[in-house]
């Protein structure tokens, strides 16, 4: 039955497939996953802010073969982001200090949605604000748009009256802002959990408690680099945030953690590179997985990823992908 | 999976304390269904299949590699010729690309190692190009050290263009003798006077400037700075091609911003107060840039 | 005058040294620090954990090239450890578990120390404890030893007391067991702290304020990896450390806000490689740096980046390593 | 720094599914003032010099090169021609090493583009090596698969000596025609039946075993259990070498733990509350160990 979704809500599995050698022995295994309602042709998802609003990737790959295209996180109005050099590499990773740049929701509405709605893939939509009145007016605003799927919550952003404390990194504020946006919103609301904290499960059970329908974790740890020879910062802000492959250590812990701390589907992130890295994260309790950095460095990882968990599926006899969901043998 | 056709330093450019001992390469890169490309593009190379180095590196394209076979030479309408070479251990001809690059890190390090016949994995034609509408304005090209790399393709696109090419030294002078078979008019400089005149690009450019001259320039933030101040006070068009550090290469992570000017306000550091987003980014809307655009304080 | 200290306590710049061509025209740069009274004749340490006692690197490289050796974790009675596997690699990095396996403080003092003693390089011993008494006992043992230039308490240890909570990630735990250790030593006494934590300036300010007299930073982060064909943890223990190239952004940013906070000396750790990943170390605030995970990659990485530091010095003018320090320009 | 010699595939592993597509190489290493090695000794092998993968990798010295002139051979007090080969890029001869491995993952994959004349880091011999002092009873050496690697220079000091080799199939019997030429009793047996006997190499092993065998072994974990179970059964003595994941390789780290039974307790899964220390490292107190020794049950 998840063949039927995989097929397409608009009833056509469109666009670049390999073509397989069809195997009459080997069952096709279900890849289709349902994270608070949305039910998703696969367990692949592209991470908020590496994957532009899909436009941008679109020459490049097959946008129908994803499970969900997060876009990059909304404000209520545009944001001009932070001053460059904004991105650097690291070993096995990269800092970035985007500063959260946006087109705003308004011109997201306008401009960018349309062309994802001709898409056969969901579209999630991640947004911030710097203040709890800011999280919900933008809430209020994609609650009544048509063509989403569900929200994406980015808790890691300071919070104006609490001195720039972030949103994602206090248990209290989590609970407040998280249970304001509840309220301006019946679509599925998923929270993205900041790893630059103690203990993940104190901020994930604070969003479970204010009525959250799903986690994704994790967002970029907290990070810097500097020139030996310049003496400067390699990023115009300083300070940035760290993703890629270097973080997947970190990002597997804290979803296992969660896993089991609360009852809610959660959705890994941090690192994945290869459908093994997607897998693990699901052997830990991701029900789904975004893929970020990996993007840049391949644009099709992403059909690759979704390929080759399909492959893992059949070879290792899983006939739904949701059975490894949690499967971890301690 | 595009191939390697040669790879072969051109240039010992001399140690140096900030980068090392480096050197300038040619990469000949088989592609087959080479798309177009126009003077002023470049693409996204992705050097190891390991995870270090992790990201692309943006490079223009330098010169575009016939189809006819070797050693013969086949004129691509861009006013060269166009021999392709190291054909030894793949019998490579073209279509094909080849990448002028300088050693400067892990990346470029790296890339030298590249043997004919592995595999390179290339994304692009990437960005915008120089305009060519001003065709019939004099055109001075400004290029310092691996700047030069977008002016072979783009000589080869006009009727009547100026080179003028400037760098530390004459080891810092890639590809002279390319130039010097093509017939445009070129003049060089370096800052130790080893090869033409002794001094800074700029001023080659000063001399030579005049009321109808458009200005193209690629080289290092500084000279473009300088490049761009010259042409203001001109008041003729300069465009430049910038040079950011890259995540994505196609306008997905923002990572490349530059500051622009915005439409009502060109003062200097005057706080925007409008919608109007004031970064633009390097890959999509570059690299190549009207210079009056550029913020040039924050470069 | 540094360069008194370079040759030696016992006169002797012993052992194999690049030859260098000597170059009358460049001033020979002061590569010591001192570290809360601990004068080194360079700013090059091995970290806690990575190198032993000393004896198991003594037969591939120089240890009278180090500025300090600081030896593995001790405790009061000897511990096993945790059950294998205990190390795993990842992207640029490894996850360990050891388990703070050691042989005991006693142990050391009469079987380890004195093959130490025989170098001319300062000897800080890393401890640590379950329980604020253990921390104390350990302490004073040492206190009376001779030999030992200065002590590294690690507070990434469970308490057992506080329900095996980390001392290093609650600034009340922190503050409390080192104020006891205070107590129990006269000698130089430096804090390591865990980057497990939300802020790492919390932390900072409680060690400080309790007493310490130099903080060195980072310990591992916490992290996990799964083999996702047999569905197991790779570590015996499941969690485990993460250390490496890849954390080194992240230890950069905790050193950069520890060095804005507390006036103490920092030790930088995480990640170092080469002599640049050092020199970065110390603009953002260190006065001296410590080699973990490298040394496993390379035995004589430590004296290449003594070398690279006095390279780096000597071609940049920089007449003393110390005008480094906090030199970010920002 | 060390220099690659060789680097050939000598068998085609078929691909598997916890594998993949692996395969069996020869890697010879060129290595001045070469130290003495043992039997059963390995090094630590840095592969490459970017930071991916990051840790050194350990692999036993399968062969001594000689110092005489290609495509002579010597004799190497080891009972066996050791003829020295590639030399075509660096005139290579001994002295140096050959090293047998398995591409198992990222490591040895990349191991497979070592090129003659590419620099290599080598770290060692490290660790211990089979006792030779019970030279006089009848050894039986008991290898499966990649676990032939200590045996080679095992078999040239020993007086008398019995291989048993098992594998998975014909194709995981690395290096198989070295033993042929070898005087050495040998047998062979494969699960698939493809070559020598069908079934377990420990199904050889209790057909040979008398009150007199000493028994040396080395292969996967399950092989080693079974064959210490067997041994202790006999009550005939027997070594493992074994193979656990590895960081420093010199008794660091202490990563590389190996649960073993304590003087007091031998019996199964007590608890240990003496300050005895119940892990070994296996780089340091190792690899080879008394299987008596090891606590099988955490294996
Ligand atoms: C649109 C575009 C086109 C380009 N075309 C070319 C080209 O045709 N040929 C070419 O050689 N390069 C070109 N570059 C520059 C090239 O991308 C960089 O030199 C390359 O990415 C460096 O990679 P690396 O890994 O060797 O250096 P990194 O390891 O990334 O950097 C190492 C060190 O080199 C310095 N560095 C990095 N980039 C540069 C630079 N561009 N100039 C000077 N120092 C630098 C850094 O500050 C750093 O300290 C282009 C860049 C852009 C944005
Ligand atoms: C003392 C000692 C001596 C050794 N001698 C040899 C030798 O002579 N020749 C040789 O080929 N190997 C030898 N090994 C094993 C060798 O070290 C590993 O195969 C190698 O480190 C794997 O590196 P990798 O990067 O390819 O695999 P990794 O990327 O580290 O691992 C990839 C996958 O392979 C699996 N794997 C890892 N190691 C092994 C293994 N040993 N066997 C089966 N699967 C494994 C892992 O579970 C993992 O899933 C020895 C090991 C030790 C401890
Ligand atoms: C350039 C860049 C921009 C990002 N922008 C956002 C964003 O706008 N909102 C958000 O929630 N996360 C953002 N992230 C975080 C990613 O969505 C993701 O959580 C993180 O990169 C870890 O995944 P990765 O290791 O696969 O990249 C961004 C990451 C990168 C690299
Ligand atoms: C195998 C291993 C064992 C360690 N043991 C200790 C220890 O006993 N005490 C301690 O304070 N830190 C210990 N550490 C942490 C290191 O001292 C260091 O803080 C950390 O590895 C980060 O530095 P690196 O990235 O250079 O390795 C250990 C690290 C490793 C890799
Ligand atoms: S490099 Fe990603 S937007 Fe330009
Ligand atoms: S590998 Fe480090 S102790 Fe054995």
């Amino acid at each position: 039955m998840g063949r039927d979704l995989k097929m397409g809500v608009r009833g056509q599995g469109s666009g670049v497939r390999k073509t397989k050698t069809p195997n009459p022995e080997s069952r096709i295994p279900d890849l289709s996953v349902n994270i608070a309602g949305i039910q998703l042709k696969n367990s692949v998802m592209t991470a908020s802010g590496t994957f532009g609003y899909g436009e941008e990737y679109a020459p490049y790959m097959n946008l129908n073969r994803l499970g969900a295209v997060v876009v990059k996180g909304l404000s209520l109005k545009p944001r001009q982001g932070n001053p460059p050099p904004r991105i650097v590499e690291t070993a096995a990773g990269m800092l970035n200090s985007i500063g959260l740049q946006n087109v705003g929701v308004e011109a997201f509405i306008e401009k960018k949605l349309p062309f994802l709605r001709k898409f056969d893939t969901k579209v999630i939509v991640n947004f911030f604000g710097d203040s709890i009145d800011d999280y919900c007016e933008v809430a209020k605003v994609l609650d009544t748009t048509d063509g989403i799927a569900g929200l994406e919550m980015n808790i890691s952003c300071p919070n104006k009256q609490a001195g720039w404390l972030e949103f994602g990194t206090n248990p209290d504020l989590t609970f407040r802002v998280v249970s304001a946006v509840r309220r301006f919103t019946k679509l599925p609301l998923i929270v993205k959990l900041s790893p630059n904290v103690m203990d993940i499960t104190v901020i994930a059970k604070a969003a479970a408690d204010a009525g959250a329908d799903a986690l994704s974790l994790i967002n970029t740890l907290s990070g810097m680099a500097v020139d030996a020879y310049t003496r400067r910062p390699k990023l115009g802000n300083i300070i940035g945030g760290l993703s890629g492959p270097a973080i997947k250590p970190v990002a597997l812990k804290m979803v296992w953690q969660a896993f089991k701390t609360v009852k809610l589907p959660l959705i890994g992130i941090g690192g994945i590179m290869t459908a093994e890295d997607a897998i693990e994260f699901m052997i830990v309790g991701a029900s789904a997985i975004q893929i970020g950095t990996a993007n840049f460095v391949d644009p099709q990882v992403s059909v690759k990823i979704a390929d080759g968990i399909e492959e893992y599926c059949q070879k290792n006899k899983i006939a739904a992908v949701k059975e490894l969901v949690g499967s971890l043998r301690v | 999976m595009a191939k390697v056709l040669y790879n072969k330093r051109v240039l010992a450019f001399p140690y140096t304390e900030d980068f090392g001992a480096g050197g300038y390469y040619k990469l000949g890169i088989r592609w087959e269904d080479l798309p177009p490309i126009e003077p002023g593009q470049f693409i996204m190379l992705r050097i190891a299949k390991q995870i270090d180095p992790l990201l692309r590196r943006p490079f223009g394209v330098y010169k575009i590699l016939g189809h006819g076979a070797c050693p013969h030479t086949k004129n691509f309408g861009m006013g060269a010729c166009l021999p392709v070479r190291g054909r030894t251990q793949t019998g490579g001809k073209g279509p094909g690309i080849e990448i002028l690059y300088r050693v400067v890190g892990r990346g470029t390090r790296l890339m030298t190692d590249l043997k004919p016949g592995d595999s390179v994995d290339v994304l692009g034609p990437l960005g915008n190009s120089f305009p060519l509408e001003i065709r019939s304005q004099e055109v001075i090209m400004v290029a310092g050290g691996i700047g030069i790399v977008p002016f072979y393709m783009l000589a080869g696109k006009l009727k009547k263009a100026r080179l003028l090419f400037g760098g530390r030294s004459k080891d810092d002078l890639p590809a002279l003798e390319d130039f010097k078979k093509l017939k445009i008019d070129m003049e060089v400089s370096t800052d130790d006077g080893s090869v033409g005149e002794k001094g800074l690009v700029t001023g080659l450019l000063l001399k030579r400037l005049s009321k109808n001259s458009v200005v193209y320039a690629c080289g290092s933030k500084g000279m473009l700075k300088e490049v761009a101040r010259i042409a203001e006070g001109a008041d003729i068009p300069c465009y430049v091609s910038l040079d950011n550090a890259m995540a994505c290469g196609i306008g997905a992570c923002l990572g490349c911003a530059v500051k622009v000017k915005g439409q009502g306000a060109r003062g200097k550091g005057q706080e925007k107060q409008t919608s109007e987003l004031i970064y633009k980014m390097v890959c999509k809307d570059g690299p190549v840039f009207d210079a009056r655009e550029i913020e040039w304080e924050e470069i």
